[in-house]
């Protein structure tokens, strides 16, 4: 099997392009059909507005948006940071570990289920209102795919190659280095990309629960005011930057692991 | 006692349990001993339990029966310096061949400066110099055999355990890996345990030639080959040569094959 | 729909189910709605736009909602009005902690506030701080989520909240913890409270169920003022945990902001045109109604679903 | 590589009993380290309690809780189910599909970074305060893993198993259910062990935002009386049904693909 | 034209283009016919591009020059029955052996209630008939290959390709793979491509052997063999026998060799 795994072959500048223009075009088609929805079916502006109302709303306030955007992603990024190092390590342990594994499993998977929003005003108390509140709901959320994502990439590392490391003497730190964590890379990056949207909902949430900036902020506010053009657009502008960043994980992880799905 | 042995293989049985009862007793009884510097080689027909022997000898597959010692020492206190050649190539796709090549060196945290020269010779020497920054893919079946061989070869192991390490050689690849292996063997001194189905292979490399019967695994001929070293095609040519192959196959039960 | 002869409807309240609330829940279980015919079923809600939101959708049949709220909502269009005042007062209001050093309006210049990210009464606040004569940063404002407001006020991360005093004081009070209220009406910013809202195809299409849930509403609401006790008991039936005090201390405080000062002030549930309009000017200031809204207060609120009940009256069950 | 991944050994009845005792091991450590942590940190009673107090809360109404839990259950049931089956479509549809790939992969992604909390009125409006409401939460939230791991897991199906079933001019489908989905089912479970959490946590938020029962409203009534026994009891639950459900994840997943991690 | 021709490659040309600019050129001016029953050995050196030629017949990879036609029909235009043994075994891990054996006939949908009887059969051939429920993972490496041999021949295949398939096996079991292979192939006409390793194998079985020459692989050599069928061990030793042997080793490179 290893052996049928061959480098992906190195995107062409052109279609990087293309491929990005798809992805436009794609978003475009979804603007155009909510635009469309909107205009048919004439919500009531407190319900729903078009994607013009929400770009209209960008364009008219755009220092605005620009500077609660760099709060939140701030905080989503760090969370994010956090939540990956910290979420790898546990999944690491839970592999190696049988102790970890049997005793902290179960209570790490308890943990993650009580959901973050309802322990905000333990955050507060115990976090404050800043900065570190929101990335540590953004980490609290982003960690446990990763985890996961870890524990059983590590797991599924195959017999043979473990069986290359021993018959080398390979000391626990060297076959982890240069087999296992290499092999769970994929497994890896996909936890990153489900959780680096998690960490910028996760932010959001933060800053619900207890903040004056962020996109968060932006959202609650335009909600008291009932301006959805100021909703949708946050909306917006999370989107993009939560696909921007997962783009960027998911070439990352590409990069590291190019011999996938190589083409010929 | 058994210090004088490079390996030592004493009333080893192995028996693969499965979860729904289906034992499957492999090897039983088996005793033999290589001494340090030997060349012993090993054939026995498919599913004979040779893969599993080696496994345990190396380590990586627990006994149900008996002790292996190598150099004196039981396998289960911790490996010594061995170097194992599978039965299937077993490359990282992540690395191209010669960091392939380099990886038990840095498994051993021995890699040096000198090592990626040497790790160049070696993939010089099975023909595949121009691949050295080529990927695993990018090579045929044969090749990757070649480069796990080189793998094996890199960190001069003094105990070298080959299983079908030519299996998916041509004739004359397979010819000049066998002078090949007859070379490094005369100058580094290490002992090798060679798995082959080709019986004059067997012969004009090994020391001795064990035969593992079926059944379960045990060893039904250990012959001493006395040919001189280092030896040439002549010596394939003799009529003693073709005696040890016609009394091997005996062993085994073919009557001089078709391959 | 209507089974056995009678109507089904539902009222969405507009955050939760709080001890003020106990006022609606006693009067469907004391039968004043039964009386009129309807089958009530009382939701919790998370936030009066939501609510307005709900019965605008045709999702609820009636809400309980901040009155800038609902004039918030329907400056975006939500086609809705306000047809029954049961909350002639508004509660805002600063709540501290008694003992914390702060125990009338001065003492907040240099403190920490705090409010939800986002509200009519955050929004306003640079009003009452006009008021106060106070600049912008004498008093520090940070935002909290209502779930967070009462564990922060305790744990003593900020010094106060920006707070209905009918729902922060009770929950206050059933922590055996005193309160100190600053009433916003004492600064002279005493504008409509709460309201049922109704949405306007519902007044078109069956104007006399509304008629028959006003009545049963009014009656139930004031009965429910008139015997805090057996209200309180009807809430504690339907939501277990908080203490008889907190409930009757909440119904009281709720009981207290029935009657208005303006010219309908006698009447239960009028509004008049001139408290819609300072509402109205109220949200063009501070609560980002547009400019250019064509709200009048004729479109807001309408008394003509309503048989106000009088200040006197005397209320039986049914 | 493919030969070398052997069946897993069924684990013993004896094993299994032990794994478990280790499980609730684990979990009354985390119960004694709070309940030590509440004891000598000696909290006030609306930051934080011991899960003695909680246990206790839990006793004391007991049918409270269950009537609740089984309401939080079965939304975060069939969210969990709906998310899982669109999240593997998606995925699938992701990988078979260049058009769909390029055009709504992003689109996706930026769907699912719109924190759902802030969707709440929309979802209040398309789906009513009833059962429907908060499931649609919940799958909105569990859709996402699955989507990343099943398109991740898929694509990662070895070269040779490819080459096997074209020389074998297997049907598309066959060659889905027979090799592609097969290989990927380890991943795609890893995904559904992510998600299972998240269906519970998006039930609850469902909850919360309009809800007249379930755990997220004993939690938000909790929360507006200050209630911590209540509201600890309530993460309690659900954080043991949560477990339940991902460790019954996890063996499913373990019956469908038991050549991982043989033992020998 | 080419309608005659269970097979016919018309100057076939593969590249692989590696990223970094690194074209590898494997075949080249390959032109070569197979006519319907006829078995075609095929040898070369390792590397050579024997396993690229198999798989651009078979569809897997595509040309870069030239074209191939199965049964007159161009390959790019669909596929024909063919059954192929790869290198490597690739069984699924998943399935015992006989519902691997059984997989082509799944994957064709004329899996009937008789296919399993067949398939059992099948592996009683290879002699493997106790493993029919085992996996994979507990079959040695020649047994394995056996395993995939048999998944080639179930689906009654018109055109069968194998890329080494007797590689793992020792003498014996490789004798009577032989034997089995010759018969199944008399019994039923299909044609055959051969690639061994094994000169005396290729010449056994071949009604031709074609050599496939290195850098870039184009033909060699293409010799008709002139043994009657069935054959037989006689054959094997007679003088004509080893002439041929000895021509083709010279085409390939290697005199008479150690294995
Ligand atoms: N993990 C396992 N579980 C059960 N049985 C196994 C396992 N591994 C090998 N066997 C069985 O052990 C026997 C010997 O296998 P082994 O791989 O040692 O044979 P071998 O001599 O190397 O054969 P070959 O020449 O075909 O490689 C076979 O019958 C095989 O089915
Ligand atoms: N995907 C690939 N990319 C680049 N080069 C390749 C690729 N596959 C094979 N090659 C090259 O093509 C040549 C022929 O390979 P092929 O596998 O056809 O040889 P072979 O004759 O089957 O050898 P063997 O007997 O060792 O199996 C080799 O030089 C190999 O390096
Ligand atoms: C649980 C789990 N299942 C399968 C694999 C095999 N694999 C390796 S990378 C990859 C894609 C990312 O998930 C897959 C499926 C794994 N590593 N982890
Ligand atoms: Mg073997
Ligand atoms: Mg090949």
């Amino acid at each position: 099997m290893l052996v049928g795994q061959k480098p992906r072959r190195r995107r062409l500048g052109r279609e990087s392009v293309a491929a990005g223009a798809k992805a436009v075009a794609g978003l475009i088609g979804i603007f155009a059909l909510w635009q469309v929805l909107v205009v048919v079916l004439d919500p009531p502006e407190f319900l729903l507005v078009g994607p013009i109302s929400a770009f209209a709303e960008l364009l008219e306030r755009p220092g605005y948006f620009a500077s609660n955007t760099f709060i939140t992603l701030q905080e989503a990024l760090a969370g994010f940071a956090l939540g990956t190092a910290l979420g790898v390590l546990c999944g690491a342990a839970l592999h190696y570990s049988t102790t970890v594994r049997s005793f902290l499993y179960p209570a790490l998977i308890a943990i993650d289920t009580i959901p973050k929003v309802a322990l905000a005003p333990l955050f507060i108390v115990w976090f404050g209102f800043g900065f570190e509140s929101k990335a540590f709901v953004a980490m609290a959320i982003a960690f446990f795919p990763l985890v996961i994502n870890t524990y059983d990439g590590l797991r599924s590392v195959p017999h043979e190659l473990q069986e290359l490391a021993r018959i080398n003497k390979a000391s626990r730190w060297k076959k982890m280095t240069k087999i296992e964590f290499i092999y769970a890379i994929p497994a890896i990056f996909s936890g990153a990309k489900i959780s680096i949207s998690l960490a910028v909902g996760g932010a959001v949430v933060g800053e619900f629960i207890a903040g004056s900036q962020g996109l968060g902020y932006v959202i609650l506010l335009a909600n008291s005011q009932v301006d959805l053009p100021s909703m949708f657009a946050a909306f917006i502008v999370l989107a993009v930057i939560a696909l921007a960043l997962f783009f960027i994980v998911d070439r990352a992880g590409r990069k590291l692991f190019p011999w996938k799905n190589h083409s010929r | 006692m058994n210090n004088e042995y490079a390996i030592s293989v004493n009333n080893v049985g192995k028996t693969y349990r499965s979860k729904d009862g289906h034992d499957n007793t492999v090897l039983k009884n088996l005793d033999f001993h290589v001494k340090p510097g030997e060349f012993v080689s090993i054939v026995g027909q498919s599913g004979s339990g040779k893969t599993t022997l080696l496994k345990t000898i190396s380590g990586l597959q627990e006994l149900t029966e008996g002790e292996i010692r190598v150099k004196g020492r039981l396998i289960s206190e911790g490996l010594e310096d061995i170097a194992m050649v599978f039965q299937a190539p077993v490359l990282l796709p992540w690395r191209n061949n010669i960091d392939n090549v380099l990886l038990p060196l840095e498994f051993r945290g021995t890699r040096t400066d000198e090592s990626r020269r040497y790790a160049q010779e070696l993939l010089e020497m099975v023909g595949l110099g121009g691949k050295a920054t080529r990927y695993s893919y990018e090579l045929s079946g044969g090749m990757q055999q070649r480069v796990a061989i080189c793998r094996a070869l890199v960190s001069h192991p003094e105990l070298l355990l080959m299983d079908e390490p030519f299996g998916a050689l041509d004739a004359m690849t397979r010819d000049s890996m066998n002078f090949e292996i007859q070379r490094i063997w005369q100058s580094t001194g290490c002992s090798v345990l060679f798995v082959t189905h080709s019986i004059p292979e067997a012969v004009w490399l090994g020391d001795r030639v064990v035969v593992v019967g079926d059944r379960p695994g045990r060893i039904v001929a250990d012959i001493s080959i006395d040919f001189p070293r280092p030896r040439n095609k002549e010596h394939r040519f003799s009529a003693a040569f073709s005696d040890y192959v016609t009394e091997i196959e005996s062993h085994i039960g073919v009557t001089a094959g078709i391959s | 729909g209507s089974k056995s002869g009678r109507d089904s409807m539902t009222l969405m309240l507009d955050v939760g189910y709080l001890p003020k609330h106990a006022l609606f829940v006693s009067a469907v279980e004391r039968g004043f709605f039964e009386a009129e015919g309807i089958d009530l079923t009382v939701m919790p809600g998370s936030g009066s736009t939501n609510t307005v939101t709900s019965v605008d959708a045709g999702k609820v049949d009636a809400g309980w909602a901040d009155f800038g709220a609902t004039i918030i909502s329907q400056g975006q269009g939500a086609d809705v009005k306000q047809v029954n005042l049961l909350q002639a007062r508004s509660a805002y209001a600063v709540v501290a902690l008694a003992d914390t050093g702060i125990s009338s309006w001065k003492d907040l210049r240099g403190k920490t506030v705090a409010t939800e990210g986002a509200g009519a009464m955050t929004a306003m606040w640079p009003f009452a701080m006009s008021k106060l004569g106070f600049k912008e940063g004498d008093v520090n404002v940070v935002h909290a989520s209502s779930g967070s407001k009462i564990p922060g006020l305790l744990a003593g991360q900020w010094d106060a909240n920006l707070a209905l005093y009918v729902s922060d004081q009770p929950a206050i009070d059933a922590l055996d913890r005193q309160a100190v209220v600053l009433k916003w009406s004492e600064l002279g910013i005493d504008l409509y409270g709460n309201g049922i809202v109704v949405s306007n195809e519902k007044l078109r299409a069956d104007p006399a169920q509304v008629k028959r849930f006003n009545r049963a509403m009014q009656k139930g609401y004031l009965w429910a003022c008139g015997h805090p006790a057996e209200a309180a008991h009807d809430f504690q039936k339907e939501v277990s945990g908080f203490k008889d005090r907190t409930i009757i201390l909440a119904i009281n405080e709720q009981c207290s902001l029935t009657w208005g000062e303006g010219a309908s002030a006698s009447k239960f549930g009028v509004m008049d045109d001139a408290g819609a309009q300072e509402m109205l000017d109220v949200a063009h200031q501070f609560l980002g109604l547009s400019p250019d809204s064509d709200l009048t207060t004729a479109s807001v609120y309408s008394n003509d679903y309503l048989e106000p009940l009088q200040r006197d009256e005397t209320i039986q069950t049914p």
